[in-house]
């Protein structure tokens, strides 16, 4: 046992060597930061497979978009006087998402442009990290959507490489999803779109290794599994019901969901946990009705790909529905107790 | 306070150019700010507008109102402006035809601006002098006109690449820079700027207005506010909440702005 | 049964593809940014909802009449206020029938409900796209609730907002109207083209 | 099968060192106490006999703190069964399990005492442990002398276990009452002790110890020993944590139930909070802590009132799961404490506006200033249109609305909350003058103590003492600081007079009181809860003479 040092010494000056803040010896051991970090990690298989497919343009894509996100949350938490923490990792998961989501052609000043929209308009003006009412990366990818409709949806097609700098040279072509969106049957085998090994956007393709990142995320507990399980059933009832492709329902299912980004909007976008419902419930239904929007959005809209639409709709919806289904549990127990009380 | 005071603030006269804006303090007139600035002759067209309605539905505000039985003070308004607008429309139409095409309907909705219409149906101008009407109507139509032009300059060029129809060279082209959101942005944004001055303004006002504690005018001003020493004694009882709460929202989330601006301006 | 069609899908078209607040901005007045309340956001929105039906009603046989004498195209917002003013009067009248403590109340939203730019520029919109009377009804009443529930969506967020530590400048005014801003992004997704003004 | 279903936190428990220890005990004194008759075995007694010597040798249950005879005076006949609490679910807390372990015939004879006293038969008389706590080597047997209930499940036992009591009519009673209750029926000892863990990652070797009540947790925290320089010290477990700041003016109360010592220096940096939902998912009453959190941060207090916010007891496990290490139970206390001061919402609003002022002293120079500055235009428009919203002449809408918070702010003060706030501060007022005259003028803390009207209760007592120790740690300028720091200590205990609590405690940080911390002595402050347990109600006669010998024997006798 070592020996003692009198206690009185310790507290000549009982503010400064006190804290009333707990040593994490008491608290949880993950933090927030590192819940983000883990999104971060489970995106970094889809940009490996990116380059793997397209070379090294796709990382140049993701670090510019980054680099703008992180740039731009810094910058304002100057402005706004937050503390500023270089370690936050929430603009990188923005960025890292809207570059998944575009082709791996796609000119620097598009990611720069989203991501730059993303933190500026969707998340710092709404007090930044935590605070947000809308997705930043769904906001941001919808629009790059909007202002440049042409160069976002025409997709390279893999395997042929491209340099990180100079002009795109390869041929572009439409996506699976516009040719479902004319109601044609892209032709494309099933391994190969498991694989992800066809013209799409450069990260929400690679459909095995979502489901991977998915299952890593679930286990974290980073991701609350009743969003995407609601969002990805709900859309596949729908596509089962209301199929847009003379085909079988089963392979109008298999159409809908692994063409364009539906299963990366449900992995990475609805899951966001500060623009996502907090109550069990309300998360099962906000990924149901996310998914049913993104197939609205998909068949009626007036884009190839919905789902960074319906998720900022969700999110509007998110708080009432948080609110609706806590007042119909105080309501449910308040009754409940009556009940306990009359009988006795 | 009564509006005497408004009248007398010499500050408060020139109301509604910057200071209590129709569209960036109220929230007024929104519609026509987002929706039809997408080119500055637009804009051009509906300040006129929103001139020569203002104008005399103010005056009619100030001389007449007391005769309309309330409810229907809303009605003769609306009509009044929509009579006015319909030469204005024959007078521009000769001017600039084409932008009544990329107005649509908004110039005919004018006729019910809500810039013009909350004012003139609350007390601001209701039995006022008819001088104080005019000068309101003049504030508030610069203050709607400065507003849609400021935001039609950037929409503009952006959008369509020319200012007041001369094409200009900008290193970049938005089309959406034309579309409704890119209006709600820039709105958003503007309002936010203006907010942003307000406190800067409002600061610099407290620091005069310590100097002017023992003038005659301030004097006067505090006679015509009977419960400021009520309010000073509610605010101190308010503190205790403060405290914690302060303390709290510092420890738990770091944002500790409220300091930071103060400071900087206290020390300008 | 066509004229139910024409109806449900005009309502349709008017609460989603065109919805008066977040693709043509119609209607944003002081309530949207003052009255923040529940059941104020429901009586509000049901009297837009009923005005702009009985409005777009009578709007379908103003035009009509305004097509058959010529000259009268050029006073046409009159001759539309006109019949707005004049349900204006009945809805205010049939509101001083109620008991006083509601009617008084009221009566404070009804003229801002009346004389509101989502009501004259429904009517406008359906003349401009000459409807049929079914259309008419319908895209009135989509109008009124499309802005109800867009009213409702807005109210919403801003009740999130002060949940929330905003940046000082952004506080009230500006977040909403970002708010709506970014929700007509969403919006403008479905629609994917300019809609006529 | 339930308490594994319900929500909650498995925290891993350092108890083994301190729990194979035996218990120490740090002082001689016994004080024997004439009034309290001999009696030699159990039959010989009554009911009411029990009540009175537990009233007599003034006994606390640690569990609330509250006088252990009126627990059984209120509860008797109703009672359907007692027990003797010894759940100590918190990391590092052993300070109740060690005595069924140690001192276990003394808890079953206190056990009996209570039943008989409750007219409980034998067979609903139990002691409650935590199963998973004892999974490691010591297995308490269930013997004939006490039955012993295991209890397993999630982290918030002993609180989740009290509030079904509650409903269901067992009376949980601390294990360390038990054994004074016996020690003062068989050997006529009034209660001077309590039992209390001494741990922490800086006390080298971890005990339970039985210490003078009013000894200063600093001299506690010199006996066992440190082996570093402590950065944080807590008391009451380690979850529901109530931290010390200042060692050599907080004591040992009859509801310290451990004091931890800590010397880490990875102490929590909150992050903003990034709404992951964990603190819903482990809410034990399964509240929506974060809506709770968020609105009692920003004084949304319909949304409070909307949510349940009362059914939280303040077990620390939200805290525990947070992964922004946001500390949340004080605030949802604070918002208990906003709602049940019961403002109105105007002022609220008012007062939330003044947290934004720069300075709020200037802020009723002119009503547009106060209107301008920061208040969005959606509340208040700007200073032109305060009468546009103000006068609903004819289309300016919604007459209610005109009242709440649209009203500009010169218009609140007429409001009828002002009456309201008037009298609470009022009231707040008289309480905190009564405090600096009793400190400022009678030097004898036994008269401090008398309390003004007698129906003050035992806890109101100990949170003045707590509010003068707060006091003392004031220096002018840090005053707000340091109540508000201890804020969270002085109304740990119960949740129904939070109310009070704030107004108590909040008075000094109102006007930080350097005189009332300058006259205040440390030899008053050492004997203040002794002291201040001589303010339960009934017999306040014979006290103080009685109270200053038994405090002077322990001055004396403290190694």
């Amino acid at each position: 046992m070592k020996e003692f040092i009198p206690i009185s010494k310790a507290h000549k000056t009982p503010k400064r060597s006190l804290t009333n803040r707990k040593p994490l010896i008491l608290l949880s051991k993950d933090s927030s930061n590192a819940m983000m970090g883990d999104v971060v990690i489970a995106m970094l298989p889809l940009l490996v497979m990116a380059c793997y497919f397209y070379g090294t343009r796709p990382l140049m894509v993701a670090l510019w978009s980054v680099a703008a996100c992180k740039l731009a949350d810094s910058v304002c938490c100057l402005i706004a006087r937050h503390k500023l923490m270089l370690g936050d990792l929430s603009p990188m998961v923005t960025g890292l998402v809207i570059a998944m989501l575009l082709p791996a052609s796609v000119p620097y000043y598009i990611p720069v442009a989203a991501g730059l929209f993303a933190i500026l308009v969707v998340k710092q003006p709404f007090g930044g990290t935590g605070n947000n009412l809308f997705n930043p990366a769904a906001a941001g990818f919808a629009f790059a959507a909007v202002c440049w409709p042409q160069t976002i949806f025409r997709y390279p097609q893999p395997m042929e490489r491209m340099e990180a700098a100079g002009p795109v040279t390869v041929r572009l072509l439409e996506g699976s999803a516009y040719t479902l969106k004319l109601g044609g049957i892209p032709s494309i085998d099933w391994q190969e779109l498991l694989l992800g090994n066809f013209a799409g956007p450069m990260g929400a393709t690679h459909i095995l290794v979502m489901a991977t990142c998915l299952i890593f995320l679930l286990a974290r507990k980073t991701a609350d599994w009743r969003i995407p399980l609601g969002f990805i059933s709900v859309a596949a009832v729908f596509s089962f019901f209301f199929a847009r492709i003379p085909t079988s329902p089963l392979n109008s299912i298999y159409f809908e969901l692994f063409s364009g980004s539906v299963i990366f909007t449900a992995i990475y976008m609805v899951t966001d946990p500060v623009t996502a419902p907090k109550t069990g419930w309300g998360r099962f239904v906000y990924g149901g009705l996310a998914g049913l929007l993104t197939m609205l959005f998909r068949y009626y809209g007036g884009f190839e790909q919905g789902g960074m639409f319906a998720v900022l709709v969700c999110n509007a919806l998110s708080f009432s529905l948080d609110r609706c289904f806590i007042s119909a549990k105080e309501s449910v127990r308040r009754v409940y107790g009556e009940l306990v009380n009359a009988k006795k | 306070m009564s509006s005497s005071t408004q009248k007398n603030n010499l500050f408060h006269r020139f109301d509604g150019v910057l200071w209590g804006n129709p569209v960036l303090a109220l929230g007024l007139g929104v519609p026509f700010a987002v929706i039809a600035t997408v080119s500055m002759r637009s804009a051009a067209v509906l300040a006129a507008a929103m001139l020569c309605t203002a104008v005399p539905v103010f005056l009619v505000a100030s001389l007449c109102a007391r005769y309309i039985p309330q409810w229907l003070r809303a009605v003769v308004y609306s009509l009044v402006s929509a009579a006015a607008l319909i030469p204005l429309r024959a007078l521009l139409f000769s001017l600039f035809p084409a932008v009544f095409d990329t107005l649509g309907v908004y110039y005919a909705l004018m006729a019910l601006n809500p810039a013009v219409m909350i004012p003139a149906l609350s007390h601001r101008v209701t039995g006022e002098k008819p001088g104080f009407a005019l000068l309101n109507a003049l504030c508030y139509s610069l203050g709607f006109a400065l507003v849609l032009f400021g935001i039609a300059l950037i929409r503009e060029p952006v959008g369509s690449g020319t200012i007041w129809g001369h094409p200009v060279e900008i290193p970049f082209q938005l089309a959406p820079a034309q579309y409704p959101f890119f209006g709600f942005i820039l709105l958003g944004y503007f309002a936010a700027v203006y907010q942003f001055l307000e406190r800067l303004f409002v600061l610099v006002a407290r620091k005069r207005g310590r100097f002017l504690k023992n003038s005659k005018k301030s004097r006067r001003e505090e006679e015509k506010i009977p419960d400021s020493g009520s309010q000073k004694e509610q605010k101190k009882k308010l503190t205790w909440f403060k405290r914690n709460q302060e303390e709290q929202a510092e420890e738990q989330t770091g944002h500790n702005d409220t300091e930071g601006i103060t400071k900087k301006q206290l020390d300008k | 049964m066509d004229f139910f069609m024409d109806f449900i899908l005009l309502a349709m078209t008017a609460i989603t593809l065109e919805n008066a607040i977040f693709t043509r901005a119609l209607g944003i007045g002081k309530t949207v940014f003052t009255v923040h309340r529940g059941r104020q956001i429901l009586v509000y929105g049901g009297m837009v909802t009923v005005i702009t039906m009985l409005s777009s009603m009578a709007g379908y046989w103003m035009t009509g009449l305004m097509t058959s004498l010529g000259w009268a195209s050029s006073y046409r917002s009159i001759i539309y206020l006109v019949g707005m003013a004049a349900i204006y009067a009945a809805c205010h009248f049939a509101i001083g029938l109620l008991p006083k403590r509601i009617s008084s109340r009221a009566n404070g939203y009804l003229s801002l409900a009346t004389f509101n730019c989502a009501v004259l520029g429904s009517v406008m919109l359906s003349a401009m796209q000459s409807y049929s009377f079914a259309q008419y009804m319908g895209f009135g009443f989509g109008t009124g609730v499309g802005f109800t529930a867009a009213y409702w969506l807005v109210v919403e967020g801003h009740k999130r907002t002060e949940l929330s530590t905003l940046p000082r400048a952004f506080r009230g005014f500006p977040a909403m109207v970002l708010y709506i801003g970014i929700m007509s992004l969403a919006f403008y997704g479905l629609s994917g083209h300019q809609l006529p003004l | 099968m339930i308490s594994i279903l319900r929500r909650g936190i498995k925290p891993e428990q350092k108890k083994e060192p301190a729990l194979n220890r035996d218990i120490q005990v740090f002082t001689e004194n016994v004080a024997i106490s004439r009034l309290i008759p001999e009696t030699k075995d159990i039959d010989s007694i009554s009911p009411e006999k029990i009540i009175e010597i537990a009233r007599i040798a003034e006994i606390a249950d640690e569990l609330d703190g509250k006088p252990l005879w009126e627990k059984l005076e209120s509860s008797r006949g109703k009672a359907s069964g007692v027990a003797a609490d010894a759940l100590d679910d918190e990391p590092y807390l052993s300070s109740r399990l060690v005595l069924i372990l140690q001192r276990r015939e003394d808890v079953a004879s206190g056990l009996r005492l209570c039943g008989k006293a409750l007219g409980v038969e034998a067979d609903k008389q139990f002691a409650a442990v935590f199963h998973s706590l004892i999974a490691f080597s010591t297995k308490i047997p269930d013997g004939e002398d006490m039955r012993i209930r295991r209890l397993n499940g999630k982290y918030p036992i002993d609180l989740a276990e009290r509030e079904k009591g509650e409903r269901s009519g067992v009376l949980y009673i601390g294990a360390g009452a038990m054994v004074h209750l016996h020690r003062a029926v068989f050997e006529m000892r009034r209660q001077t002790t309590a039992f209390v863990t001494l741990a922490g990652d800086c006390v080298s070797a971890p005990f339970n110890a039985e210490l003078p009540l009013g000894m200063p947790l600093k001299r506690a925290l010199e006996f066992c020993g440190l082996s570093e320089e402590p950065t944080y010290i807590c008391t009451n477990g380690s979850l529901t944590a109530s931290p010390v700041l200042d060692p050599e003016s907080a004591f040992v109360e009859v509801d310290t139930k451990a004091i931890l010592a800590f010397h880490r220096y990875d102490h929590a940096q909150p992050a903003p909070c990034i709404g992951c939902g964990r603190c819903m998912e482990v809410c034990p009453q399964q509240l929506p802590v974060f809506y709770l959190y968020q609105a009692s941060l920003h004084k949304q207090l319909s949304l409070l009132r909307r949510m349940g916010y009362e059914r939280c007891y303040g077990c620390g496990a939200c805290t525990y799961a947070c992964p922004s290490h946001l500390d949340l139970v004080p605030m949802l206390r604070q918002g208990k404490e906003l709602v049940s001061a019961g403002l109105p919402e105007d002022l609220i609003q008012q007062s939330r506006e003044t947290q934004e002022q720069p300075e709020p002293a200037q802020e009723a120079e002119a009503p547009e200033e106060v209107n301008a500055a920061g208040t969005p235009p959606s509340e208040v428009p700007e200073p032109v249109t305060v009468e546009d919203v103000k006068e609903p002449v004819g289309a300016v809408p919604t007459p209610e609305s005109a009242g709440g918070e649209q009203e500009p702010v010169p218009a609140v003060p007429e409001e009828v909350g002002g009456e309201e706030a008037e009298e609470i501060a009022a009231m707040r007022e008289t309480q905190f003058g009564r405090e600096v005259l009793s400190t400022a003028e009678n030097p004898e803390p036994e008269e401090t103590e008398q309390p003004p009207n007698k129906d003050i209760d035992r806890d109101q007592m100990k949170k003045r003492s707590k509010k003068r120790q707060s006091e003392k740690k004031q220096s002018p300028e840090k005053g707000e600081r340091a109540a508000s720091e201890t804020s969270p200590r002085a109304s740990q205990k119960d949740v129904e007079s939070a109310a009070g609590a704030a107004r108590t405690r909040k008075a000094p940080a109102r006007k930080d009181a350097p005189s009332g911390g300058a006259k205040a002595t440390p030899k008053k402050a050492a004997a203040r809860p002794v002291s201040s347990r001589k303010a339960a109600p009934k017999a306040p006669v014979k006290r103080p003479s009685r109270g200053t010998q038994a405090k002077e024997k322990q001055e004396v006798k403290k190694p």
